[in-house]
Protein backbone atom coordinates (compact mmCIF):
# COMPACT_ATOMS: atom_id res chain seq x y z
CA UNK A 1 0.00 0.00 0.00
CA UNK A 2 0.92 3.53 -0.26
CA UNK A 3 1.07 5.64 2.07
CA UNK A 4 1.18 9.89 1.00
CA UNK A 5 2.19 12.66 3.50
CA UNK A 6 1.25 16.66 2.82
CA UNK A 7 2.56 19.69 3.62
CA UNK A 8 3.91 20.16 7.58
CA UNK A 9 3.29 16.58 7.87
CA UNK A 10 5.78 15.57 4.62
CA UNK A 11 7.91 18.36 5.93
CA UNK A 12 7.89 17.05 9.50
CA UNK A 13 8.34 13.03 8.60
CA UNK A 14 10.96 13.82 5.70
CA UNK A 15 9.19 11.85 3.54
CA UNK A 16 6.20 12.24 0.70
CA UNK A 17 5.76 8.93 0.01
CA UNK A 18 6.68 5.50 1.30
CA UNK A 19 5.23 1.56 0.35
CA UNK A 20 4.02 -0.11 3.45
CA UNK A 21 3.26 -3.71 3.84
CA UNK A 22 0.05 -3.61 6.22
CA UNK A 23 -0.23 -5.62 9.37
CA UNK A 24 -2.78 -7.74 9.13
CA UNK A 25 -4.35 -6.85 12.57
CA UNK A 26 -4.42 -2.98 10.90
CA UNK A 27 -7.97 -2.80 9.88
CA UNK A 28 -9.09 1.13 9.94
CA UNK A 29 -7.20 4.82 9.70
CA UNK A 30 -7.02 4.89 12.97
CA UNK A 31 -5.50 1.75 13.30
CA UNK A 32 -2.43 2.67 10.49
CA UNK A 33 -2.20 6.16 12.44
CA UNK A 34 -1.47 4.65 15.75
CA UNK A 35 1.01 2.04 13.75
CA UNK A 36 2.56 4.56 12.02
CA UNK A 37 3.29 7.07 15.67
CA UNK A 38 4.61 3.76 17.20
CA UNK A 39 7.47 4.30 14.90
CA UNK A 40 8.74 7.12 17.41
CA UNK A 41 10.42 10.26 16.57
CA UNK A 42 9.15 12.76 14.43
CA UNK A 43 6.17 9.91 13.60
CA UNK A 44 5.18 9.96 17.05
CA UNK A 45 4.89 13.67 17.19
CA UNK A 46 3.03 13.59 13.71
CA UNK A 47 0.71 11.19 14.95
CA UNK A 48 0.08 11.89 18.59
CA UNK A 49 -2.67 14.75 17.82
CA UNK A 50 -4.71 13.09 15.44
CA UNK A 51 -7.18 15.83 15.33
CA UNK A 52 -4.71 18.11 13.49
CA UNK A 53 -4.88 15.79 10.58
CA UNK A 54 -7.44 14.63 7.61
CA UNK A 55 -7.12 11.30 5.83
CA UNK A 56 -7.84 10.08 2.66
CA UNK A 57 -8.29 6.29 1.27
CA UNK A 58 -8.07 6.16 -2.46
CA UNK A 59 -8.13 9.93 -3.12
CA UNK A 60 -11.22 10.45 -1.73
CA UNK A 61 -11.00 11.98 2.14
CA UNK A 62 -11.80 9.06 4.75
CA UNK A 63 -12.74 9.36 8.15
CA UNK A 64 -10.59 7.72 10.89
CA UNK A 65 -12.44 5.22 11.55
CA UNK A 66 -12.95 4.31 7.64
CA UNK A 67 -11.96 0.58 6.34
CA UNK A 68 -8.63 0.12 4.69
CA UNK A 69 -9.92 -3.04 2.93
CA UNK A 70 -10.12 -1.59 -0.51
CA UNK A 71 -7.09 1.04 -0.05
CA UNK A 72 -4.35 0.89 -2.17
CA UNK A 73 -3.41 4.70 -1.47
CA UNK A 74 -3.68 6.14 2.08
CA UNK A 75 -2.88 9.94 2.75
CA UNK A 76 -2.04 11.61 5.62
CA UNK A 77 -2.45 16.28 5.60
CA UNK A 78 -3.48 19.04 7.26
CA UNK A 79 -7.31 20.25 7.11
CA UNK A 80 -6.39 22.59 3.57
CA UNK A 81 -5.91 25.60 3.27
CA UNK A 82 -6.52 26.50 -0.91
CA UNK A 83 -8.67 28.55 -3.03
CA UNK B 1 -16.04 21.99 -17.44
CA UNK B 2 -12.93 22.76 -17.32
CA UNK B 3 -10.90 21.87 -14.26
CA UNK B 4 -6.85 22.96 -14.28
CA UNK B 5 -4.40 23.02 -11.56
CA UNK B 6 -1.56 24.64 -13.21
CA UNK B 7 1.86 26.95 -12.75
CA UNK B 8 0.94 29.24 -15.14
CA UNK B 9 -1.54 32.87 -14.44
CA UNK B 10 -4.38 32.75 -16.01
CA UNK B 11 -5.95 34.87 -18.99
CA UNK B 12 -9.51 36.15 -17.74
CA UNK B 13 -11.04 37.48 -21.13
CA UNK B 14 -10.13 34.64 -22.66
CA UNK B 15 -11.95 32.20 -19.97
CA UNK B 16 -14.87 34.51 -19.95
CA UNK B 17 -14.37 34.33 -23.66
CA UNK B 18 -14.71 30.42 -23.85
CA UNK B 19 -17.46 30.26 -21.17
CA UNK B 20 -19.97 32.78 -23.24
CA UNK B 21 -19.80 30.38 -26.36
CA UNK B 22 -21.68 27.68 -24.56
CA UNK B 23 -24.71 26.28 -25.35
CA UNK B 24 -27.84 27.08 -24.63
CA UNK B 25 -27.36 30.83 -24.72
CA UNK B 26 -25.44 32.73 -21.52
CA UNK B 27 -26.43 35.51 -20.33
CA UNK B 28 -24.61 35.94 -16.82
CA UNK B 29 -21.19 35.14 -15.99
CA UNK B 30 -19.61 35.02 -12.37
CA UNK B 31 -15.81 35.22 -11.76
CA UNK B 32 -14.13 34.60 -8.55
CA UNK B 33 -10.88 36.02 -8.80
CA UNK B 34 -8.20 34.64 -5.60
CA UNK B 35 -5.04 36.94 -5.15
CA UNK B 36 -2.31 36.60 -2.66
CA UNK B 37 -2.84 39.40 -0.36
CA UNK B 38 0.22 41.89 -0.50
CA UNK B 39 1.86 42.33 3.00
CA UNK B 40 4.99 43.35 4.89
CA UNK B 41 5.87 40.53 6.03
CA UNK B 42 5.44 37.84 3.49
CA UNK B 43 7.28 37.87 0.46
CA UNK B 44 5.50 34.81 -1.39
CA UNK B 45 3.21 31.86 -0.72
CA UNK B 46 3.67 28.36 -2.04
CA UNK B 47 0.71 26.09 -2.93
CA UNK B 48 1.23 22.66 -2.84
CA UNK B 49 -1.41 19.92 -3.92
CA UNK B 50 -2.06 16.57 -3.68
CA UNK B 51 -2.18 15.23 -7.51
CA UNK B 52 -5.07 13.33 -8.56
CA UNK B 53 -7.46 14.16 -5.47
CA UNK B 54 -7.23 17.26 -6.40
CA UNK B 55 -8.62 17.17 -9.58
CA UNK B 56 -11.19 14.62 -8.70
CA UNK B 57 -12.42 16.66 -5.99
CA UNK B 58 -12.99 19.86 -7.70
CA UNK B 59 -14.75 17.57 -10.80
CA UNK B 60 -16.73 15.98 -8.23
CA UNK B 61 -17.79 19.50 -6.79
CA UNK B 62 -18.69 21.06 -10.16
CA UNK B 63 -20.61 18.16 -10.70
CA UNK B 64 -23.13 18.52 -7.65
CA UNK B 65 -23.18 21.94 -8.54
CA UNK B 66 -24.15 21.26 -12.01
CA UNK B 67 -27.19 18.97 -10.51
CA UNK B 68 -28.34 21.53 -7.98
CA UNK B 69 -28.13 24.84 -10.86
CA UNK B 70 -29.15 25.61 -14.19
CA UNK B 71 -25.23 25.89 -15.34
CA UNK B 72 -24.16 26.04 -18.59
CA UNK B 73 -20.22 26.36 -18.03
CA UNK B 74 -17.60 26.16 -15.25
CA UNK B 75 -13.93 26.82 -14.99
CA UNK B 76 -11.88 26.34 -12.29
CA UNK B 77 -8.42 27.11 -12.67
CA UNK B 78 -5.74 26.73 -9.59
CA UNK B 79 -2.54 27.79 -9.48
CA UNK B 80 0.39 25.86 -7.65
CA UNK B 81 4.23 26.78 -6.97
CA UNK B 82 5.54 29.50 -5.49
CA UNK B 83 3.62 32.86 -6.14
CA UNK B 84 4.13 36.80 -5.21
CA UNK B 85 1.98 39.05 -3.51
CA UNK B 86 -0.84 40.31 -6.48
CA UNK B 87 -0.48 37.09 -8.03
CA UNK B 88 -3.82 35.69 -8.96
CA UNK B 89 -4.20 31.92 -6.92
CA UNK B 90 -7.63 30.74 -8.05
CA UNK B 91 -10.30 31.32 -10.56
CA UNK B 92 -14.03 30.30 -10.51
CA UNK B 93 -15.84 31.08 -13.35
CA UNK B 94 -19.80 30.09 -13.86
CA UNK B 95 -21.77 30.65 -16.89
CA UNK B 96 -25.94 30.28 -16.82
CA UNK B 97 -28.94 32.54 -18.43
CA UNK B 98 -29.49 34.65 -14.91
CA UNK B 99 -27.33 36.04 -12.48
CA UNK B 100 -28.56 34.18 -9.55
CA UNK B 101 -27.50 30.62 -10.22
CA UNK B 102 -24.11 31.76 -11.08
CA UNK B 103 -23.50 33.59 -8.37
CA UNK B 104 -24.68 31.15 -6.03
CA UNK B 105 -22.73 28.23 -7.53
CA UNK B 106 -19.51 30.11 -7.39
CA UNK B 107 -19.87 30.70 -4.05
CA UNK B 108 -20.41 27.34 -3.55
CA UNK B 109 -17.47 25.82 -4.85
CA UNK B 110 -15.31 28.47 -3.24
CA UNK B 111 -16.42 27.53 -0.18
CA UNK B 112 -15.77 23.80 -1.11
CA UNK B 113 -12.15 24.98 -2.83
CA UNK B 114 -11.34 26.04 0.85
CA UNK B 115 -12.72 23.67 3.12
CA UNK B 116 -12.69 19.97 0.94
CA UNK B 117 -10.28 19.93 -2.03
CA UNK B 118 -6.19 19.45 -1.17
CA UNK B 119 -4.52 22.51 -1.32
CA UNK B 120 -1.98 23.83 1.02
CA UNK B 121 -0.10 27.01 1.59
CA UNK B 122 3.17 27.84 3.28
CA UNK B 123 4.19 31.75 3.11
CA UNK B 124 7.75 32.74 3.24
CA UNK B 125 8.63 35.96 5.27
CA UNK B 126 12.29 37.29 5.38
CA UNK B 127 13.86 34.97 7.83
CA UNK B 128 10.86 31.98 8.24
CA UNK B 129 8.12 29.77 6.59
CA UNK B 130 5.26 28.80 7.72
CA UNK B 131 2.10 27.10 6.96
CA UNK B 132 -1.10 29.09 6.77
CA UNK B 133 -4.02 27.21 9.48
CA UNK B 134 -6.83 26.79 8.18
CA UNK B 135 -9.48 29.21 9.46
CA UNK B 136 -13.04 28.21 11.06
CA UNK B 137 -14.95 30.25 9.27
CA UNK B 138 -14.02 28.96 6.40
CA UNK B 139 -15.36 25.17 7.62
CA UNK B 140 -18.54 27.45 9.22
CA UNK B 141 -19.65 28.39 5.48
CA UNK B 142 -20.64 24.93 4.20
CA UNK B 143 -23.41 25.12 6.57
CA UNK B 144 -25.59 27.54 4.46
CA UNK B 145 -25.23 24.49 1.43
CA UNK B 146 -26.31 21.83 3.56
CA UNK B 147 -29.80 20.95 2.25
CA UNK B 148 -32.45 18.98 4.22
CA UNK C 1 -15.12 53.80 -6.94
CA UNK C 2 -14.53 53.70 -11.16
CA UNK C 3 -18.10 53.95 -12.49
CA UNK C 4 -18.60 54.30 -16.31
CA UNK C 5 -21.25 54.10 -18.73
CA UNK C 6 -19.50 53.94 -22.02
CA UNK C 7 -20.27 52.50 -25.31
CA UNK C 8 -16.60 50.62 -25.96
CA UNK C 9 -16.45 46.99 -24.51
CA UNK C 10 -13.90 46.58 -21.07
CA UNK C 11 -10.99 44.35 -20.53
CA UNK C 12 -11.54 42.27 -17.85
CA UNK C 13 -7.74 41.92 -16.90
CA UNK C 14 -7.33 45.65 -17.12
CA UNK C 15 -10.16 46.07 -14.83
CA UNK C 16 -9.26 43.36 -12.09
CA UNK C 17 -5.70 44.28 -12.38
CA UNK C 18 -6.50 47.99 -11.69
CA UNK C 19 -8.83 46.55 -8.61
CA UNK C 20 -5.79 44.34 -7.11
CA UNK C 21 -3.53 47.61 -6.43
CA UNK C 22 -5.97 48.97 -4.01
CA UNK C 23 -4.94 49.39 -0.63
CA UNK C 24 -5.21 47.73 2.01
CA UNK C 25 -4.14 44.36 0.53
CA UNK C 26 -6.99 42.81 -1.54
CA UNK C 27 -7.32 38.91 -1.57
CA UNK C 28 -10.89 38.68 -3.73
CA UNK C 29 -12.26 39.81 -6.66
CA UNK C 30 -16.01 39.12 -7.50
CA UNK C 31 -16.71 39.79 -10.94
CA UNK C 32 -20.06 39.96 -12.75
CA UNK C 33 -20.23 39.87 -16.46
CA UNK C 34 -23.64 40.40 -18.25
CA UNK C 35 -23.71 39.14 -21.57
CA UNK C 36 -26.70 39.89 -24.81
CA UNK C 37 -28.02 36.25 -24.74
CA UNK C 38 -27.83 34.74 -28.18
CA UNK C 39 -31.33 33.89 -29.85
CA UNK C 40 -32.84 32.71 -33.30
CA UNK C 41 -35.35 35.47 -33.15
CA UNK C 42 -32.91 38.50 -31.84
CA UNK C 43 -30.52 40.55 -33.95
CA UNK C 44 -29.45 42.94 -31.16
CA UNK C 45 -30.25 45.10 -28.61
CA UNK C 46 -30.07 48.84 -28.27
CA UNK C 47 -29.50 50.02 -24.29
CA UNK C 48 -30.95 53.77 -23.83
CA UNK C 49 -30.44 55.44 -20.81
CA UNK C 50 -30.87 58.76 -18.93
CA UNK C 51 -27.70 60.51 -18.89
CA UNK C 52 -26.60 62.07 -15.27
CA UNK C 53 -29.04 60.30 -13.53
CA UNK C 54 -27.26 57.12 -14.40
CA UNK C 55 -24.14 58.07 -12.73
CA UNK C 56 -25.67 59.21 -9.87
CA UNK C 57 -28.08 56.19 -8.86
CA UNK C 58 -24.84 53.61 -9.00
CA UNK C 59 -22.59 56.32 -7.67
CA UNK C 60 -25.43 55.95 -4.84
CA UNK C 61 -25.55 52.11 -4.83
CA UNK C 62 -22.08 52.18 -4.82
CA UNK C 63 -21.82 54.06 -1.65
CA UNK C 64 -24.44 51.90 0.44
CA UNK C 65 -22.66 49.11 -0.49
CA UNK C 66 -18.84 50.40 0.66
CA UNK C 67 -21.09 51.87 3.94
CA UNK C 68 -22.29 48.16 4.25
CA UNK C 69 -19.44 45.95 3.68
CA UNK C 70 -15.61 46.29 3.70
CA UNK C 71 -14.64 46.69 -0.05
CA UNK C 72 -11.37 48.11 -1.07
CA UNK C 73 -12.40 48.77 -4.48
CA UNK C 74 -15.75 48.85 -7.09
CA UNK C 75 -16.32 49.02 -10.77
CA UNK C 76 -19.49 49.72 -13.01
CA UNK C 77 -18.89 49.62 -16.39
CA UNK C 78 -22.23 49.70 -18.32
CA UNK C 79 -22.89 49.94 -21.99
CA UNK C 80 -25.27 51.48 -23.69
CA UNK C 81 -25.95 51.74 -27.58
CA UNK C 82 -26.56 48.90 -30.32
CA UNK C 83 -24.99 45.33 -28.86
CA UNK C 84 -24.77 42.30 -30.42
CA UNK C 85 -25.64 38.21 -29.15
CA UNK C 86 -22.60 37.28 -27.24
CA UNK C 87 -21.05 41.16 -26.55
CA UNK C 88 -20.17 42.15 -22.97
CA UNK C 89 -23.46 44.62 -21.14
CA UNK C 90 -22.41 45.55 -17.76
CA UNK C 91 -19.72 44.35 -15.18
CA UNK C 92 -19.57 45.00 -12.00
CA UNK C 93 -16.59 44.30 -9.99
CA UNK C 94 -15.64 44.22 -6.04
CA UNK C 95 -12.38 43.76 -4.15
CA UNK C 96 -12.19 43.35 -0.41
CA UNK C 97 -10.08 41.01 1.43
CA UNK C 98 -12.55 37.94 1.56
CA UNK C 99 -14.51 36.56 -0.54
CA UNK C 100 -17.73 37.23 0.84
CA UNK C 101 -18.17 40.45 1.23
CA UNK C 102 -17.23 40.94 -2.01
CA UNK C 103 -19.92 38.33 -3.25
CA UNK C 104 -22.56 40.35 -1.57
CA UNK C 105 -21.66 43.38 -2.75
CA UNK C 106 -21.35 42.56 -6.20
CA UNK C 107 -25.02 40.60 -5.95
CA UNK C 108 -26.51 43.61 -4.21
CA UNK C 109 -24.82 45.92 -6.93
CA UNK C 110 -26.65 43.78 -9.70
CA UNK C 111 -29.74 43.17 -8.11
CA UNK C 112 -29.75 47.55 -7.80
CA UNK C 113 -28.32 47.92 -11.21
CA UNK C 114 -31.43 45.73 -12.68
CA UNK C 115 -34.30 47.63 -10.72
CA UNK C 116 -33.21 51.51 -9.78
CA UNK C 117 -30.92 52.75 -12.32
CA UNK C 118 -32.52 54.22 -15.28
CA UNK C 119 -31.26 51.82 -18.74
CA UNK C 120 -33.53 50.43 -21.22
CA UNK C 121 -33.78 47.71 -23.14
CA UNK C 122 -34.61 47.26 -26.47
CA UNK C 123 -34.62 44.04 -28.90
CA UNK C 124 -34.97 44.40 -32.57
CA UNK C 125 -35.95 41.05 -34.44
CA UNK C 126 -35.94 40.47 -37.94
CA UNK C 127 -39.20 42.41 -38.40
CA UNK C 128 -39.37 44.73 -35.39
CA UNK C 129 -37.80 46.16 -32.30
CA UNK C 130 -39.82 45.61 -28.51
CA UNK C 131 -38.97 46.64 -25.31
CA UNK C 132 -37.53 44.71 -22.99
CA UNK C 133 -40.11 44.33 -19.92
CA UNK C 134 -39.27 44.62 -16.40
CA UNK C 135 -38.74 40.96 -14.67
CA UNK C 136 -41.01 40.87 -11.40
CA UNK C 137 -38.35 38.34 -10.07
CA UNK C 138 -35.83 41.39 -10.07
CA UNK C 139 -38.13 43.70 -7.69
CA UNK C 140 -38.66 40.61 -5.68
CA UNK C 141 -34.82 40.05 -5.42
CA UNK C 142 -34.49 43.08 -3.44
CA UNK C 143 -36.02 42.41 -0.42
CA UNK C 144 -33.16 40.08 0.64
CA UNK C 145 -31.46 43.30 1.19
CA UNK C 146 -33.63 44.90 3.13
CA UNK C 147 -32.14 45.19 6.80
CA UNK C 148 -34.59 45.72 10.14
CA UNK D 1 -39.06 73.19 -15.90
CA UNK D 2 -37.90 70.54 -18.43
CA UNK D 3 -39.69 67.03 -19.00
CA UNK D 4 -38.00 64.18 -20.19
CA UNK D 5 -39.29 61.04 -21.45
CA UNK D 6 -36.98 57.66 -22.09
CA UNK D 7 -37.34 54.40 -24.34
CA UNK D 8 -41.26 53.83 -25.37
CA UNK D 9 -42.64 56.75 -23.38
CA UNK D 10 -40.29 58.72 -25.80
CA UNK D 11 -40.85 56.90 -28.53
CA UNK D 12 -44.64 56.84 -28.49
CA UNK D 13 -44.59 60.44 -27.88
CA UNK D 14 -42.07 61.17 -30.37
CA UNK D 15 -40.58 63.78 -28.31
CA UNK D 16 -37.36 62.91 -25.83
CA UNK D 17 -37.45 66.71 -23.89
CA UNK D 18 -39.76 69.67 -23.52
CA UNK D 19 -39.90 72.72 -21.20
CA UNK D 20 -42.84 73.57 -19.99
CA UNK D 21 -44.20 76.87 -17.87
CA UNK D 22 -45.93 74.52 -14.93
CA UNK D 23 -49.36 75.83 -13.91
CA UNK D 24 -49.88 76.92 -10.39
CA UNK D 25 -52.32 74.79 -9.74
CA UNK D 26 -49.78 71.96 -10.40
CA UNK D 27 -47.88 70.61 -7.18
CA UNK D 28 -47.34 66.89 -7.83
CA UNK D 29 -45.85 64.70 -10.22
CA UNK D 30 -49.03 63.01 -10.38
CA UNK D 31 -50.82 65.97 -10.91
CA UNK D 32 -48.36 66.74 -14.24
CA UNK D 33 -48.92 63.43 -15.50
CA UNK D 34 -52.87 64.62 -15.29
CA UNK D 35 -51.77 67.44 -17.20
CA UNK D 36 -49.95 65.72 -19.71
CA UNK D 37 -52.87 63.52 -20.31
CA UNK D 38 -54.97 66.02 -21.05
CA UNK D 39 -53.16 67.15 -24.09
CA UNK D 40 -55.18 64.16 -25.86
CA UNK D 41 -53.62 62.15 -28.75
CA UNK D 42 -50.46 60.20 -28.01
CA UNK D 43 -49.99 61.62 -24.36
CA UNK D 44 -53.81 60.33 -23.42
CA UNK D 45 -52.37 56.86 -24.47
CA UNK D 46 -48.96 57.03 -22.35
CA UNK D 47 -50.26 59.11 -19.28
CA UNK D 48 -53.34 56.54 -18.81
CA UNK D 49 -51.73 53.65 -17.33
CA UNK D 50 -49.47 55.39 -14.84
CA UNK D 51 -48.88 51.99 -13.32
CA UNK D 52 -46.91 51.04 -16.16
CA UNK D 53 -44.68 54.09 -15.46
CA UNK D 54 -42.30 55.96 -13.33
CA UNK D 55 -40.94 59.21 -12.61
CA UNK D 56 -37.95 61.43 -11.30
CA UNK D 57 -37.39 64.44 -9.80
CA UNK D 58 -34.06 65.90 -10.53
CA UNK D 59 -32.46 62.65 -11.21
CA UNK D 60 -33.72 61.62 -8.78
CA UNK D 61 -36.61 58.14 -8.80
CA UNK D 62 -39.65 60.05 -7.18
CA UNK D 63 -43.07 58.57 -6.05
CA UNK D 64 -46.12 59.96 -7.88
CA UNK D 65 -46.97 61.87 -5.45
CA UNK D 66 -43.91 63.54 -4.62
CA UNK D 67 -43.92 67.47 -4.52
CA UNK D 68 -42.65 69.35 -7.65
CA UNK D 69 -41.77 72.53 -5.27
CA UNK D 70 -37.96 72.17 -6.14
CA UNK D 71 -38.16 70.08 -9.21
CA UNK D 72 -36.29 72.19 -12.39
CA UNK D 73 -36.18 68.43 -14.43
CA UNK D 74 -38.63 65.90 -14.12
CA UNK D 75 -38.32 62.69 -16.28
CA UNK D 76 -40.94 59.92 -17.36
CA UNK D 77 -40.20 56.94 -17.96
CA UNK D 78 -40.96 53.05 -17.93
CA UNK D 79 -39.78 50.51 -14.92
CA UNK D 80 -35.91 50.19 -15.89
CA UNK D 81 -34.63 47.01 -17.67
CA UNK D 82 -30.73 47.34 -17.34
CA UNK D 83 -27.44 45.39 -15.98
Amino acid sequence: MTVLYFAWVRQRLGTGEEQIELPPEIGTVRELAEHLQSRGGAFADVFSEPKRLRAAINQEHAAWDASLQTATEVAFFPPVTGG
Amino acid sequence: MKICVQREDFDLNAELDALKHKRPPVGAIVAFTGVVRASDTVSSLTLEHYPGMTEREIARHVEYANGRWPLFGVTVIHRIGELRPGDNIVLVAVAAEHRRAAFEATEFLMDYLKTQVPFWKQEAGQEKSQWIEARDSDEAALTRWHQD
